[in-house]
C-alpha cells in the first residue's frame, strides 16, 4: 500500500486540532513547532538587549541606561542567547523534527519525555524571564564568584535555578538522541551510512550529558553559598574563585561545540545536495566531529590564562586547545573540497552555508589568538573576545541554524518561501555581520576591555561602525521572519523533495504524516549523499 | 494474570527494541547523575586538599556509628532492591509489592537516622552560615567542610526522597497488574536508579565520616 | 574623524614580542583563511550550475589530502604554542632586581603603595628602563589590572597575592583599565600609568609627600600589634625568629616543608594555623578582621626585608 | 537478552561482602597508614562500588554498549578530577 494511502493520510499539522492536540502531543515534529515558536521568542528577546547594549556603546560616555542596567543588559544578553537560544536551537527544532526521520523511525525514544522536556524549558525560560523584569541580574553570563555570590545585585538565585531548570530540558533531549540514534535506526543503516547530520547530534548529546550535570552542580553550589552565605567559592570564608572557574567552563567550553557542531552537522547536508555531490572525506568528517567532543572536555583552562591557574596548567591547557583545532581545520577543508567539481546551484541555505564556513574560519583562526598563551595576556577580557565568539555563533552557528531552517522549511510546513526575499536577507545579513563586529577586533587589540559601559574616546570611531553594522544585523533578522510566516499563507505547494536532495527525511510527504514512515524503510543504498550516482537519487 | 495488554509502544518495533532503548536511556541518565555528584566531588577534593586539618578535625565531630549504621542499611535496601527486580522479572506479583515496601521502609529508616544527625548539627551550630560556631583553629575550613557534608548528604537525601516516591508509584502500577516477566522495564529503570544513590554513599561515607579516626 | 589608532602604543620590552606572535598569527590566519575564501569562490564560480566546466574525475576521498591539511596547521600550531608559551614565561619570571610595588584592588579603585611609601589611586607613576613586578591583591571581588600598552595582565584575586611585571621603554601616559568585570562601575575601574625617566620618577617620589616606607610602617605595625612578644631575633619559646625567613624552606609540622614566599607569610599572619611552624604550638592569634590589606602588605614587606638583611650579613 | 535472573545466592553473596567491606573499611580506618589513609578507604569504597555495577545493576550481563557508558562516564571523571587537580598541583 503506496501512494494513494499516502495521499489519504493527514499531515502532522493537520492530525488533530485545538489547543490539547498541540500542548499534549507527543509527536517529535509537533514538539519541534513548539520549540521553534519558544526559542525564536528567545532570540528576540536577546537580540532587544543586544540592540539596547549597541545603542549605549554609540558613545563613550554613558547615555540611555545606567551603569547597572547596562550590566545587567549584556548579562541579560548572553543568559538568553547562549542557555536558551543557541544551545538548544538546532537539536531541539531542527534535530527533533530530523533525527528519527533521518533513521527511519516513526518518532523519538521517548515521546512523553520530549514534551517534558519542552515544559521544561518554557518553565526555566519563564522563571528566568520573570527574573530578568524583576530586577534582572549583572554577573554576566560566567556567574564567576565570589562577585556573583556575595556581591552581585539582582536575582542571582532565580537566575540560577532558571538556567539549572533548563539544564534539564537538555539533558532529557540529549538522552533521548542517543538512545533513538543507537538502537532504533532503520535495517540496513549502519553508523557509517549516516548523514553527518545525525553525527553530530550524537556528539552534541554526548557532551550534553557529560557537561550540563557539572554545570548544573556548580550552579546549584552558588545558590547555596548565596543564599547560606556558607563558604563554597568565597574567600573570605575560605573558598577559592578559582575552582568555581574550573568547573563553570568545564561545562562551558564544551558547550560552545554544543552550539556549534550542530551547525556544522547543517553545513555537511546542505553543501552536499546544492553542490550535488558526495561529502569529501565522509569517515574522517564523522570522525572530526566525535574527536572534537572528545578532545573539547580536555581545553576549559583557555579560559583561565590569567586568573592565577597555575602556569604550567595553562600550558597543558594552551597545548590541548590548539589540538582541538586541527579537526575543525579537517572539517572545513573539506567542505571546499566538496564543493570542487560539484555542480553548485545557488539556492538560499547554500548562500548560508557559504557565510558559516567562511565566518567559522575567521572566528576560529582568532580562537588561535587566544589559545596562545602570551597573546591572550593581551587580548582576554577585551572585544576581541567579543568579535571572536560573535564570529562564531553569530556568524557560524546562527547562519547554520538559518541554512537548515531554509533547507527544511519545505519539509517542516510544505511551503517554499520567497527565493528573492530570502536571498537578500542573507545578503544583508552577512554585510551587517561584518560591519557589526569586524571592527571589534581591532578595537580589543587596542585593549578596549569587555563589558564596559563608558569608554575612552579614542574608541568611538569603530564603536559606531559596529553599532550602525547592529541596526543593519537587526533588520536582517526581520526579514525572514516575515516572508517564512508569509509562505504558510499559501497553500502546500512542494513536492516530498524539492530539492532533489538524498536522505530518508524526503522520502516522506512534505509536510510528512504523524508516523513519518508507513513501512519502516531498508536501507540498502551504499552511505549518504550519493549524489554522484543517478541511482540513488530519490524521486 | 490479566488479559495481555500490548505494552510495546507504537513507534518500537517490538519489545526487545523498546527494553533496549529504555535500559540504555537510563544509563545516559545516570552518566550524568556520575558528572552530577562528580562535581561536588570534585571540589570536595580540592578544599580536602588545601585544608587536611580542617576537614579532619570537623569531620571527627561526625558519629561514626550512625554513619556506619546508615551504610549498612542502605545495603541492606539495595539487596531489597535487587530482589524487587528479580521477583519481576520472574512474574512475582506479591513478592514485587513486598520487596518494594521493604525498600521503602529501609529507604525512609535512612533518611530517619540522618534527620538525627542533622539535628545533632543544628544543635552544636555546626550549620554553616551566620549562626557556625567551632571551637579551636580551624574555624574556616571546618565551616568549609560542613558546608560539602550538608550540600552532598542534602543533595544525597533529595534523591533517596526521589527513589522512595518512584517506589511508592510501581507499588501502585505493580497492584493493578501492569508488570509481568515481558515488561517491568519501570522496575529495573527504579532499581538501577537506587543502587547509583546507593554508591554514592557508599563513597560519601568514608570521605565524610573516616577521613581522620585514626 | 578618521584619525583614530588602529595600533595601540607599544611601551614595554614584552610589548614587541607579543606583538610578533600576534603579527605571525596574523599571518597564518590570512593565509588559511586566504586558501578557504579563493577555495570556495572558485568552486563557485567555476562549477556553478549553469557553467560547462568539466567535472569528470571528481575525488570524494583523498587520504593524501586530508594529511596534509590535518598535519601542516597541527605544525604550525606546535610551532606557535612552543613560541609564545616561552614569552608567556618570561612574562611570569620576574628579574631578581625588580622593584616591587603593591597594588590592592577594591571596588572600584586601583590603591598602590611604592616600596619608599607613597600612595597613590589610580595612577602608577614608573620608571623607564626598570623592571618592576607589581604584587597584587583585592579586598572584595576579582579584578585584573591590565595595562594595554605594555600587553600585560593579571587577575586579581581577594585571599591571594598575584604578581606581574612589565619594564617600561618608553616615557609617556597610558591607560590602565580594570578587566575582569566587578560590578556597577568596573568600566570606571580605570586609571593611567605615568613612565617617567629615572631622575623625573626620584623626584616624584621625593615630592609626592612620600610619607614612611613600607619597610618603616611594616614595623610600626609589627610593633602596635605586639608581634616582637613573640617573634625576637632569636627563637624563642614563644614564636620562630622571623629573620632570613622569607625564600627559605619552612618544615611544617605535619611533616611537609613549603615555600616562605608572600602568600605563605599572608597566611601565616591571617590564619596561623593553617600551617604550623615544625616544634611549635599554634599559639598566635588570627590577625585576619584586625589588618587592613594595606597594613598587612606592610607587614608582609617588613618580614620580607628582615631576610634580606639577615642575608647580606651572612 | 537482559532476561537474565540472577540466582538468589549470587545477590546474598554480593550483600555479605558489602557488609563485610563496610566492617572493614570502619575498622581500618581507626589504623594510622599516613598518607596511605584516604587511598585504602577509597579503594575499599571503589570495589564495593564495582560488585554493585556489576551484580545489582546486572552490568556483567548486559552488552557492551552499557559497559562503555559506565566506563565511560567514569573516565570523564577522572578528566574533571584530572585536569583540575592539574592546577592546584603545580602552582608556585
Ligand atoms: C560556538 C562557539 C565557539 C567555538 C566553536 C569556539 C572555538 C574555539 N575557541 Fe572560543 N570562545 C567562545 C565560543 C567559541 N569558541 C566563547 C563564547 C568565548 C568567550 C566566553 C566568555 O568569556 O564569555 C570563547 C573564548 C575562547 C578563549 C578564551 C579567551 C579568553 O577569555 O581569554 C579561547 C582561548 O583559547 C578560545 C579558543 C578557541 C579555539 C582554539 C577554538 C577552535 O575550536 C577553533 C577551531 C577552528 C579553526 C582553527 C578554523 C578552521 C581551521 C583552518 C582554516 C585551518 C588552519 C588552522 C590552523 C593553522 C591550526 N575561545
Ligand atoms: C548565541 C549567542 C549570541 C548572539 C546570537 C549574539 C548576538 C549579538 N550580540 Fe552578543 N553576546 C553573547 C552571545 C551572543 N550575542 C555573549 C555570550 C556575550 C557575553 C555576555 C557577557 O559578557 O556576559 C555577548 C556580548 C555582546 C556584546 C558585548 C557587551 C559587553 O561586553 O559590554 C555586544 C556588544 O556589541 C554584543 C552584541 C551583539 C549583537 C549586536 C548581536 C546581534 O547579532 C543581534 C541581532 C539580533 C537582533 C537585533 C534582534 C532581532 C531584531 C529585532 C528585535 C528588531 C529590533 C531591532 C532593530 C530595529 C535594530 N553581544
Ligand atoms: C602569641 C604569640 C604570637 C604573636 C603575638 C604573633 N605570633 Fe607569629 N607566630 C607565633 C608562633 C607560635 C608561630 C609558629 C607556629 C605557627 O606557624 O603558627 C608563629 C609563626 C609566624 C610566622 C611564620 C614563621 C615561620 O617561620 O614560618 C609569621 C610570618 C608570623 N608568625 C608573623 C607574625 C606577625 C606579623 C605578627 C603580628 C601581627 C605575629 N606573628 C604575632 C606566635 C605569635
Ligand atoms: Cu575591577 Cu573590573
Ligand atoms: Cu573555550
Amino acid at each position: 500500500m503506496s501512494n494513494p494511502a499516502v495521499q489519504h493520510q493527514k499531515d502532522y499539522i493537520h492530525a488533530g486540532y485545538g489547543v490539547k492536540s498541540w500542548f499534549l502531543t507527543v509527536d517529535h515534529k509537533r514538539i519541534a513547532l513548539l520549540y521553534l515558536i519558544s526559542i525564536t521568542l528567545f532570540f528576540f528577546v536577546g537580540g532587544f538587549f543586544a540592540v539596547l547594549l549597541r545603542l549605549e556603546l554609540m558613545t563613550p560616555q554613558g547615555d540611555i541606561v545606567t551603569a547597572e542596567t547596562y550590566n545587567k543588559l549584556f548579562t541579560m544578553h548572553g543568559i538568553a542567547m547562549v542557555f536558551f537560544f543557541l544551545i538548544p536551537s538546532i537539536p531541539a527544532v531542527l534535530g527533533n523534527f530530523l533525527v528519527p526521520m533521518m533513521i527511519g523511525a516513526r518518532d523519538l525514544a521517548f515521546p512523553r519525555l520530549n514534551l517534558l522536556s519542552w515544559y521544561l524549558y518554557n518553565f526555566g525560560g519563564l522563571f528566568t524571564l520573570y527574573a530578568m523584569i524583576n530586577g534582572g541580574v549583572d554577573t554576566g553570563w560566567t556567574f564567576y564568584a565570589p562577585y556573583s555570590s556575595s556581591y552581585a545585585l539582582g536575582n542571582v538565585v532565580p537566575v540560577v535555578i532558571g538556567v539549572f531548570i533548563l539544564g534539564f530540558s537538555s539533558i532529557l533531549t540529549a538522552i533521548n538522541f542517543i538512545a533513538t540514534i543507537h538502537k532504533m535506526r532503520a535495517p540496513g543503516l549502519t553508523w557509517f551510512k549516516l548523514p553527518l547530520f545525525i553525527w553530530a547530534m550524537y556528539a552534541t548529546a554526548i557532551i550534553t550529558i557529560l557537561g550540563t550535570p557539572v554545570v548544573a552542580i556548580t550552579l546549584l553550589l552558588l545558590g547555596f553559598e548565596r543564599v547560606m552565605g556558607a563558604g563554597i567559592f568565597d574567600p573570605a570564608l575560605g573558598g577559592d574563585p578559582i575552582l568555581f572557574q574550573h568547573l563553570f567552563w568545564f561545562y562551558s567550553h564544551p558547550a560552545v561545540y554544543i552550539m556549534v557542531l550542530p551547525s556544522m552537522g547543517v553545513i555537511s547536508e546542505v553543501v552536499t545536495c546544492f553542490a550535488r555531490k558526495q561529502i569529501f572525506g565522509y569517515r574522517s568528517m564523522a570522525y572530526a566531529i566525535m574527536g572534537i567532543a572528545a578532545l573539547s572536555f580536555l581545553v576549559w583552562g583557555h579560559h583561565m590564562f590569567v586568573s592565577g591557574q597555575s602556569v604550567y596548567a595553562g600550558m597543558v591547557f594552551s597545548a590541548l586547545s590548539f589540538l582541538v583545532a586541527i579537526p575543525s581545520a579537517i572539517k572545513v577543508f573539506n567542505w571546499t573540497a566538496t564543493l570542487y567539481k560539484g555542480t553548485i546551484e545557488f539556492k538560499t541555505p547554500v548562500l548560508y552555508a557559504f557565510g558559516f564556513i567562511g565566518l567559522f574560519t575567521i572566528g576560529g583562526l582568532t580562537g588561535l589568538f587566544l589559545a596562545s598563551l602570551a597573546t591572550d595576556v593581551h587580548l582576554t577580557d577585551t572585544y576581541f573576545i567579543v568579535a571572536h565568539f560573535h564570529y562564531i555563533m553569530v556568524g557560524g552557528a546562527v547562519m547554520g541554524y538559518l541554512a537548515g531552517l531554509h533547507f527544511w522549511w519545505p519539509k517542516i510546513t510544505g511551503r517554499m518561501y520567497n527565493e528573492a526575499w530570502a536571498k537578500f536577507s542573507a545578503l544583508i545579513l552577512f554585510v551587517g555581520f561584518n560591519l557589526t563586529f569586524f571592527p571589534q577586533f581591532i578595537l580589543g587589540y587596542l585593549g578596549m576591555p569587555r563589558r564596559y559601559y563608558v569608554y575612552p574616546p579614542e574608541f568611538q570611531v569603530l564603536n559606531v561602525m559596529s553599532t550602525a553594522g547592529a541596526s543593519i544585523l537587526g533588520l536582517g533578522y526581520l526579514i525572514p521572519m516575515i516572508y517564512l510566516l508569509w509562505s504558510l499563507r499559501k497553500p502546500k505547494d512542494v513536492g516530498p523533495n524539492p530539492w532533489n536532495a538524498t536522505g530518508l527525511e524526503w522520502t516522506t510527504s512534505s509536510p510528512p504524516t504523524t508516523h513519518n514512515f508507513d513501512q519502516v524503510p531498508v536501507v540498502t543504498a551504499e552511505g549518504p549523499y550519493l549524489y554522484n550516482d543517478e541511482e540513488a537519487k530519490v524521486g | 494474570m490479566d488479559k495481555p495488554q500490548s505494552t510495546v509502544a507504537h513507534h518500537f518495533e517490538d519489545m526487545d527494541q523498546q527494553r533496549e532503548a529504555g535500559t540504555l536511556g537510563m544509563w545516559a541518565f545516570l552518566v550524568t547523575e556520575i558528572m552530577f555528584f562528580g562535581g561536588v566531588f570534585a571540589a570536595y577534593a580540592i578544599y580536602h586538599h588545601m585544608y587536611p586539618e580542617a576537614f579532619g578535625e570537623a569531620s571527627k565531630t561526625l558519629s561514626v556509628v550512625l554513619g556506619a549504621t546508615n551504610t549498612a542499611v542502605l545495603i541492606c535496601s539495595s539487596l531489597t532492591m535487587a530482589f524487587a527486580v528479580r521477583s519481576a522479572q520472574l512474574n512475582q506479583r506479591k513478592r514485587l509489592v513486598g520487596f518494594l515496601i521493604l525498600t521503602i521502609i529501609l529507604g525512609s529508616a535512612f533518611l530517619g537516622i540522618k534527620a538525627v544527625e542533622y539535628s545533632h548539627k543544628i544543635h552544636e551550630h555546626h550549620v554553616p552560615g551566620a549562626s557556625f560556631v567551632f571551637e579551636g583553629p580551624h574555624s574556616g575550613g571546618a565551616e568549609l567542610f560542613f558546608s560539602f557534608y550538608f550540600a552532598m548528604t542534602g543533595l544525597h537525601a533529595l534523591h533517596m526522597v526521589i527513589g522512595i516516591g518512584l517506589m511508592v508509584w510501581l507499588i501502585v502500577k505493580a497492584q493493578r497488574g501492569r508488570f509481568s516477566s515481558e515488561y517491568h522495564a519501570p522496575v529495573e529503570m527504579a532499581g538501577l536508579y537506587w543502587h547509583f544513590v546507593d554508591i554514592v554513599w557508599v563513597f560519601l561515607f568514608p570521605l565524610l565520616y573516616l577521613i581522620s579516626r585514626a | 574623524m578618521w584619525n583614530f589608532p588602529l595600533i595601540p602604543d607599544r611601551a614595554s620590552t614584552i610589548a614587541g614580542e607579543v606583538d610578533a606572535i600576534y603579527y605571525f598569527l596574523t599571518f597564518i590566519s590570512l593565509f588559511f583563511g586566504g586558501i578557504i575564501v579563493i577555495g570556495l569562490l572558485y568552486s563557485a564560480i567555476r562549477y556553478r550550475k549553469a557553467s560547462k566546466s568539466s567535472r569528470a574525475n571528481a575525488v570524494h576521498d583523498h587520504l593524501g589530502l586530508e594529511l596534509a591539511w590535518s598535519l601542516i596547521p597541527l605544525a604550525i600550531s606546535i610551532g606557535i604554542f612552543v613560541w609564545s608559551s616561552r614569552v608567556f614565561i618570561n612574562m611570569h619570571v620576574a628579574p631578581k632586581d625588580a622593584m616591587e610595588i603593591y597594588v590592592v584592588g577594591k571596588q572600584w579603585m586601583w590603591k598602590i603603595q611604592h616600596p619608599q611609601g607613597n600612595r597613590e589611586i589610580n595612577t602608577l607613576h614608573v620608571p623607564v628602563g626598570k623592571p618592576v613586578k607589581l604584587i597584587m591583591t583585592s579586598q572584595d571581588v576579582i579584578h585584573s589590572f591590565y595595562i594595554p600598552a605594555f600587553r600585560i595582565k593579571q587577575d586579581v584575586l581577594p585571599g591571594r597575592y598575584t604578581t606581574q611585571w612589565f619594564e617600561a621603554t618608553t616615557p609617556g601616559e597610558y591607560h590602565l583599565f580594570c578587566a575582569e568585570y566587578c560590578g556597577t562601575s568596573h568600566s570606571g575601574m580605570i586609571g593611567k600609568v605615568v613612565v617617567m625617566e629615572p631622575a623625573e620618577y626620584e623626584q616624584w617620589l621625593a615630592g609626592s609627600g612620600g610619607g614612611l616606607a613600607m619597610t618603616t610602617s611594616g614595623q610600626q605595625v609589627f610593633q602596635q600589634f605586639g608581634c616582637q612578644t613573640c617573634h625576637k631575633q632569636e627563637a624563642g619559646q614563644r614564636g620562630p625568629s622571623l629573620e632570613g625567613l622569607f625564600g627559605t624552606q619552612v618544615k611544617l609540622a605535619n611533616g611537609q616543608t613549603v615555600l616562605a614566599d608572600q602568600d605563605y607569610i599572608r597566611e601565616s599572619i591571617l590564619n596561623p594555623s593553617a600551617k604550623v611552624v615544625a616544634g611549635f604550638q599554634v599559639l598566635m592569634p588570627m590577625y585576619r578582621t584586625q589588618l587592613t590589606q594595606e597594613q598587612l602588605n606592610q607587614l608582609v614587606e617588613y618580614v620580607k626585608s628582615l631576610g634580606t638583611t639577615k642575608r647580606k650579613e651572612g | 537478552m537482559s532476561h537474565h535472573v540472577i540466582p538468589q545466592k549470587i545477590y546474598l553473596l554480593v550483600f555479605g561482602t558489602l557488609l563485610c567491606l563496610t566492617l572493614i573499611t570502619v575498622d581500618v580506618a581507626f589504623y594510622n597508614f599516613g598518607w596511605l589513609n584516604m587511598y585504602v578507604a577509597l579503594t575499599i569504597a571503589t570495589f564495593k562500588a564495582t560488585i554493585i555495577v556489576l551484580y545489582f545493576m546486572h552490568v556483567k550481563y548486559s552488552p557492551r554498549l552499557i559497559w562503555v557508558f559506565a566506563i565511560g562516564g567514569l573516565f570523564w571523571l577522572v578528566i574533571l578530577f584530572g585536569l583540575t587537580f592539574g592546577d592546584y598541583l603545580t602552582r608556585f
